[in-house]
């Protein structure tokens, strides 16, 4: 794996934005794409991270602290050394309709893909929400997000409300969230899923979903999927 | 000086002793681009049954403290997928393929066997006599009656050599090895992930849909190391030697111990490039105590260590 | 809102479920400077044998990933030293004493059980039926019959409560500690440290004197956690969950699974004051859950956790 | 346990001194008295490491790089917090005869409590000797120390045979180093042992030494010891 040093941390409660200079560059990554990161020591399992910005060696990832990795990444002291590799997963861009503009709906960490999105394909992006619950996290994003910001403590309402009065024939829409809010999405959408994955290549079938076609694999077949082909029952 | 870290084991020559264990590599082809299958020894091809399996409902894996607990269960194309989808694509693979394969009847075994005998990218088989994660199936090792049968239903029907998978969790682990032997296995793997379960104290459930599953990585190096000091302490048969093994000591641990040969699961998951990364650590140890070949320490630790040999 | 953090098992009520494990916490007098005995629920003695023993000749200690390897051997100053030197001083911890014991025979276990009913400071006894670290013996926990010896004898010799301590590394846990229930247990301590090995690569011999020893600590945390869910899944049994509790996150996966009390070996070695620490995250979850009395948790994760209840 | 931030390290090859600033105070250690040191995760174990100075919650340790936690401390990254007890064991005070002065005879790591000694007691100190192989460790210690320093690489002689030329009835001996180093001292000689530790406090028995006298444990009854007491075919 690649080293990855810790230059760089802005945390507003239990999220953050996190840079990394990786000590080799990865192959061109595509949002979508994720890397699998490693803590020097605990936990043994790499994880999955989407990319939120990548240039020149410098990764940028967007992080809300769960559990015991990203606990450790929270914790930890400017100059602590991490292991990267990837990029891992299917760009979006391999399976949308490339001929529509997007609706980027964004919940919590969900919204780190979507950034690297309308950053590679700005040709593509209609519009981004990014839904969050507390307004504290105004102060993590500069001028020009302001307005993407979905604040449900602040309005009342979700990033699906907003979205449901943006819905068009035309829009596509791509979503990244929590599994609550992929249900409520328009059928027609597409969805960007996490699940738990141990290799994220495809090998150890960690990562199972079961479809209509069958049981996929989110590293290998996703992470992105139609709406439509989920068994969300077995989620 | 070079080192020579080749080992004849069942009468195979093996470049060097690193073999990828069985499951978390899958098939293989999907590491090709992470690692260099000419510097593999062996792998040991994903679990065969024979109907295909879907595996288990998710979370089918959860990490605790040095390790990770799976319970895949088994997903896999089923023994007729298997020979039309996957075997035609092995030669892409330049190593030595060891199919794995488990039964849940005698019927099945010896269909396994028979098919995997007809085989021909397929050298030798292992039978997996200790996945942990069938749901209200008791592990074939556990039991030396059960453990004979399989090993002498298999052996009457094929001449490839036979290694039998063992749990490390059982009481007397020697007892079972010593009857895979005498009903004619060549080799033993000791050993599997070992039975371990996590709870989620927010919602007061094990994490794991189907509760327990099986604990690999560093957490278990120490227990299974044990299990194969032990056994090759007083019965002659290759082992493969598979638990927790993430670094070149590790490694050497397991041979030092008993083991000819040296599997790699969880590491593998973790980084796809860890066999690769072991075997220069263990060619560089060889190199620096000055020893000719990786196979003249294997069970040094039964005899005087390097201050005796 | 006050949490009700007492239980009562065994006909004794222990004001908090916290248990020192038996061994790295001694006779408990030199954890006193760092320890509020007060706060804890009991302390499980080191277990004494009818020999004083000198204990095995060291290294007796060595780390492991997650884990520590001790083979310590029992040392202790025998039942007689025991009586006249340790017992009158017991009343110095504000805690209740657990008394364990340990024979080499029948005769032995006779002898044991017959003084530890006679010491009035001592109002439990646990048979510890599963040291890892006695050198050329099995233990007695590895089989059913010599376990149900073992407690029939001591159940007719007194009539403290009677706990039995298991090892977790055995092939089917249900089936001995039914015996020892069948036999006259009161509880079940589950479990002791899992035999494990380290070899030194640099020397090609085991690290440990005695080449293996017992592994406790974090790595075996889900293993032990599995056959306490297990055996409370079947047996309606007070059980002492004891392996690798570090934090209250483990300590509240055990009481899920369905551990009574809660034993803390090796985290009392690395910091003698997490069984304190412990205990007030296990407070703070109780009070965060509005959950009124810790009883109320055992066993929750086979009664479909909190959505359920 | 108590916070320790690592403050400041000075590392030539295997040897390094390491400052850590507590959180909280230990209680007045004297010298051959230990702390037991834990990594924030792995190793799990905490492990002994003797006091080189001790102020205003400043704590000085110098350490040599052999294995898990000594090569965690060496890489950590300055701001890396550790956890410390103590401290534990006996002030070589206690158990020597207080009317003597003393050769402090050190090899390696084990210079250590030898130095907090001469800070501490400086009446009871005659002189140091401090042993090391190779001759870059020179730059790890002040002017003031040099003269005491017995380089094997550049006399060809070790701290025992400087030691010889010193020795006189009137002057006692406290020893700290490698088994080897203690077993070439005289027989009157006092010597700081070493030993596998669990706990520090001894209730665990990891540290088991046998004497004359029986079993002893160097936690609780050391570190110091008369060397003729110890059995050292069981070390
Ligand atoms: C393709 C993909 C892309 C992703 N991209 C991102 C991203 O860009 N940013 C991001 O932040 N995340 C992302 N994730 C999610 C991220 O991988 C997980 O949040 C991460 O793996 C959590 O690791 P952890 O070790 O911190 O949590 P873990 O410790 O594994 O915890 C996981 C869950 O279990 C719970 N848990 C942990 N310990 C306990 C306990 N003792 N008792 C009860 N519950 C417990 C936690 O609360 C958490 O919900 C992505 C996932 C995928 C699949
Ligand atoms: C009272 C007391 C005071 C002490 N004071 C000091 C002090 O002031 N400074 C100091 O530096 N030390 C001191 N020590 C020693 C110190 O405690 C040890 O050096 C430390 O515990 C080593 O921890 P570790 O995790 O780095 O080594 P470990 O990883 O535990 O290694 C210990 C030994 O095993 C070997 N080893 C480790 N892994 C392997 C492997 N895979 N294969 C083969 N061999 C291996 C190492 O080379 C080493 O020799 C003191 C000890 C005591 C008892
Ligand atoms: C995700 C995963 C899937 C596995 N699948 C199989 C399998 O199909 N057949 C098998 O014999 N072992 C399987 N195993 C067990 C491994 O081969 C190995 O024995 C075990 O993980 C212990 O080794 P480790 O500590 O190196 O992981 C699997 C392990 C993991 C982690
Ligand atoms: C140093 C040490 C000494 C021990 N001595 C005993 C003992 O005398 N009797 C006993 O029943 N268990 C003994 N044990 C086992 C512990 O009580 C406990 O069962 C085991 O360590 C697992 O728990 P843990 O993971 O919390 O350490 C000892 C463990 C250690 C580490
Ligand atoms: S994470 Fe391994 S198959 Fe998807
Ligand atoms: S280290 Fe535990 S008794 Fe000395």
């Amino acid at each position: 794996m690649i080293e990855a040093e810790l230059k760089k941390k802005r945390i507003s409660g239990d999220y953050g934005f996190f840079i990394f200079k990786l000590q080799e560059k990865i192959e061109n990554p595509d949002a979508g794409q994720f890397v699998m990161l490693k803590a020097p020591d605990e936990p043994i399992l790499a994880k999955p991270f989407s990319i939120y910005s990548y240039k020149n060696r410098e990764l940028v990832l967007f992080i809300k602290r769960v559990g015991r990795l990203t606990g450790r990444i929270f914790s930890s002291p400017i100059g602590e050394i991490f292991y990267v590799r990837g990029p891992h997963g299917n760009p979006y861009i391999s399976s949308i309709d490339l001929t529509k503009r997007y609706i980027l709906v964004g919940g919590g960490s969900g919204i780190s893909p979507l950034n690297f999105f309308s950053e590679l394909h700005p040709e593509l992006t209609y519009t981004k929400l990014y839904g969050f619950k507390e307004a504290h996290i105004r102060k993590l994003f500069n001028e020009n997000e302001q307005k993407h910001l979905v604040i449900e403590e602040e309005s009342g309402h979700t990033v699906v409300d907003a979205l449901n009065e943006l819905i068009s024939e035309e829009v596509g829409i791509i979503a990244c969230g929590p599994i609550p809010m992929l249900k409520n999405l328009p059928k027609n959408a597409y969805v960007s899923l996490e699940a738990v994955m141990g290799c994220g290549v495809g090998t150890c079938k960690s990562c199972a979903l079961k479809t209509i076609e069958g049981v996929k694999l989110v590293c290998k077949d996703g992470p992105l999927f139609r709406k439509e082909e989920i068994t969300w029952e077995w989620i | 000086m070079g080192v020579d870290l080749s080992i004849e084991v069942f009468g195979i020559q093996f470049k060097n002793p690193i073999v990828l264990a069985s499951g978390p590599a899958g098939f293989g082809f999907e590491l090709q681009p992470y690692l260099d299958f000419s510097k593999v020894g062996a792998i040991t091809l994903k679990t065969i049954t024979v109907k295909a399996r879907e595996g288990n409902p998710p979370p089918r894996l959860v990490d605790a403290y040095g390790g990770i607990i799976n319970s895949i269960g088994l997903q896999n194309p089923g023994i007729k997928g298997f020979i039309t989808e996957i075997v035609p694509e092995l030669n892409k693979l330049n190593t030595i393929k060891i199919g794995s394969i488990a039964g849940f009847s005698l019927e099945e075994w010896q269909l396994l066997v028979e098919e995997m005998d007809k085989i021909k990218e397929i050298p030798l088989i292992e039978l997996n006599l200790s996945c942990p994660n069938i749901k209200g199936k008791r592990r074939w090792a556990e039991d030396v009656k059960l453990t004979q049968k399989v090993v002498k239903t298999a052996r009457e029907l094929t001449n490839k050599p036979i290694i039998v998978k063992l749990a490390p969790d059982v009481t007397d682990i020697i007892e079972i090895a010593k009857a895979a032997a005498e009903a004619g296995a060549d080799g033993l793997t000791i050993g599997n992930g070992i039975q371990a379960m996590r709870i989620n104290v927010e919602t007061g459930l094990p994490v794991l849909k189907l509760k327990t599953g099986g604990l690999g990585g560093p957490a278990i190096k120490p227990i299974t190391l044990a299990r194969v000091f032990k056994t090759s302490e007083v019965l002659d048969i290759p082992i493969i030697g598979i638990g927790g093994i993430m670094d070149w000591q590790d490694a050497l641990e397991y041979a030092m111990a008993g083991a000819s040969l040296l599997g790699i699961g969880t590491a593998v998951m973790v980084d796809p490039q860890s066999p690769t990364t072991i075997l220069s650590g263990i060619e560089a140890f060889l190199k620096r105590k000055k020893i000719k070949r990786f196979r003249d320490i294997i069970g040094i630790a039964h005899r005087g260590g390097f201050s005796v040999s």
